[in-house]
């Protein structure tokens, strides 16, 4: 399957990032997810980064939390907007999970 | 004629949060759907326990005592009186020491046939696969 | 052009789940999809009428309003409303309220589903 | 014997953080000591009078209205509660409205206090 | 100061239990917190047991999770009431903690 | 006469939860707590921001545009114009890499005296040993 996963939280409380093995991952960074595209914690970047997926990060949820700007943005996340993540949706994935 | 097939997928504890009690009432509407669709159509729901979710199966859940609520086991036992697909992560009982005896595997008192499925982890992932829509609480 | 349902479980006023619920389906009917929204649990609250819209409060009212203009389809799990005593006389104008089956029912023929639970 | 104020903010029917509240207060009120109990953010959804008592749902109006009767003092924060649509004529009798004021004004002699925030 | 802190959740959050260093501490396990007392990974004990505390676990919360029995709390957490919270609030700590 | 002192202790980031917020419009409201209190009794709220808290605290926050909801920022600044003592901790931001020129400092444009302080840990904890009540959120 084609997975998109939503990513809401900083702290997450769940593993299944860990265990879900779709041949193609998304992962969009959204409301507190996105400090895990501009915070690092003693120099590193977040450990989400490191699955082999496709990442994005909504501009609107950067703003909101003072993170605008691309410098502070990872260069592997793409910024995207709602627009954007709708057609990432409906033309990229075929499923969508919200951890 | 066709079938849509939806796959809950509980991944927290309950009690807490409402959610994986409403995973379990929403899959179990999947008997009344009929009602919105068309002749031979149907809605399927699988539901499958992962992670810390799997503490949700511990038996002798005693919240009608205690909270007045019905208890997830109760939802569990619902799904299976109606014959919901119902899979519990081998791995993650493991992990938690927890064996058939801790958790709730039937409900004959309900007159349930069908009994909870413990397996591994690869066969879960194989029920995403073949599902249309996830749902993760 | 497709069908997206979006089921909102777990949110709040005070949350921005329902907003990015609202946002979603606002940027999808622009591009032409039809939307399905569903809130069950505490998503219920979006459903209440008559919403004081402070500015230190999220607020969805003015919004939906204007997305149930353009064709959304939002409807509330009865059950939940009613054990938080949300009742049909105080439910936002236009928004539906039945059993938990028509978001099941909803899914049927949708392309796309998200279900936003979490916490 | 003493007063404890409990503050209850993140919690909504359907977790179990109004409950505790309420249990708490129970037990503290059976060993003599006065209760003060704030509602904010989603907690003033306890303050809402007509929940229906499923058995699938938290349900706390019986258990307040006892405790109410014995003396527990309950206030619930307006604002939160207007910007949900929780509204005066709505709400159970005997719960209070104010603003969040209240909380400290009531922390001011309190022996003790427990804020239930978290999430 | 002494302080009692309540934990009801099993995967935390905030690290604020490591910060707090009160001349006395009491933990009082309710909720999901309960899991803690009870509930091994791979054999090991939750690490919340390693604080340098009084530990106290609410037994209508363990047996709403079926985790009633005495054999299945950890031998360091003391099984308690609601009525047993309120004196241990009023009685042995001065100020208390909802992480 | 006398003064009861809260520590109102922010642990988490804002938006996703109300709590931050709420912590400091509760904060701001030991301001009009008067009518409550008998002539020349007061209660005190001091904030300090601790662990993920402290993301809470970077400025040009857009929440207004974005969400039409007034920042945690202005809630901050807000605060400082009422005399709050509002602490941030310091190794918090130094292991984000967060200095003084991210962070709102000072809010000059709202007519506020008062400054953000930048602290050790431990004065936050000499802070919260210093208090009558302690309200986490």
């Amino acid at each position: 399957m084609k997975l998109v996963a939503f990513v809401s939280d900083y702290k997450m409380t769940v593993d299944t990032l860990d265990r879900l093995k779709p041949e193609k991952l998304g992962i969009i960074l959204c409301q507190n997810g996105v400090y895990h595209a501009t915070t690092k914690e003693n120099g590193k970047a977040s450990s989400l980064l490191n699955y082999s997926a496709n990442y994005y990060v909504i501009q609107e949820d950067l703003e909101t939390r003072g993170l605008s700007g691309a410098n502070v943005v990872d260069g592997k996340v793409k910024v995207v907007n709602f627009g954007d993540v709708v057609d990432l949706i409906f033309n990229e994935y075929d499923k969508t999970a919200w951890l | 004629m066709a079938t849509t097939k939806l796959g809950f997928i509980i991944q927290r504890p309950g009690y807490k949060s409402e959610n994986p009690k409403l995973a379990l009432t929403h899959a179990i509407a999947s008997q009344s759907v009929e009602i919105y669709l068309k002749d031979g159509d149907l809605v399927t729901a699988d539901i499958a326990f992962i992670g810390d979710g799997v503490l949700n199966c511990i038996k002798d859940q005693k919240a009608l005592e205690n909270y007045d609520l019905n208890s997830t086991e109760s939802h569990i036992k619902m799904s299976l009186l109606l014959d919901l697909n119902v899979l519990v992560c081998k791995e993650d009982l493991d992990k938690f020491g927890l064996s058939e005896s801790d958790i709730v595997l039937d409900a004959p008192e309900f007159g349930a046939d069908m009994e909870v499925k413990v397996v591994s982890y690869a066969e879960i992932a194989k029920m995403m696969d073949d599902m249309h829509h996830l749902l993760f609480f | 052009m497709g069908k997206l349902t979006i089921g909102c479980f777990a949110s709040l006023v005070g949350s921005t789940n329902l907003d990015f619920a609202v946002k979603l389906s606002a940027a999808a009917m622009e591009k032409g999809h039809k939307v399905d929204l569903w809130v069950s649990g505490n998503g219920t609250m979006v459903s209440i009428k008559d919403q004081r819209p402070f500015k230190d409060y999220s607020k969805l009212e003015k919004p939906l309003k204007e997305l149930m203009a353009k064709g959304l389809n939002i409807t509330a799990c009865e059950a939940c409303a009613e054990s938080r005593g949300y009742h049909e006389d105080n439910t936002l104008e236009g928004v539906k309220r039945f059993s938990m089956d028509w978001y099941l029912g909803s899914s049927f023929d949708a392309d796309r589903l998200l279900h936003i639970g979490g916490e």
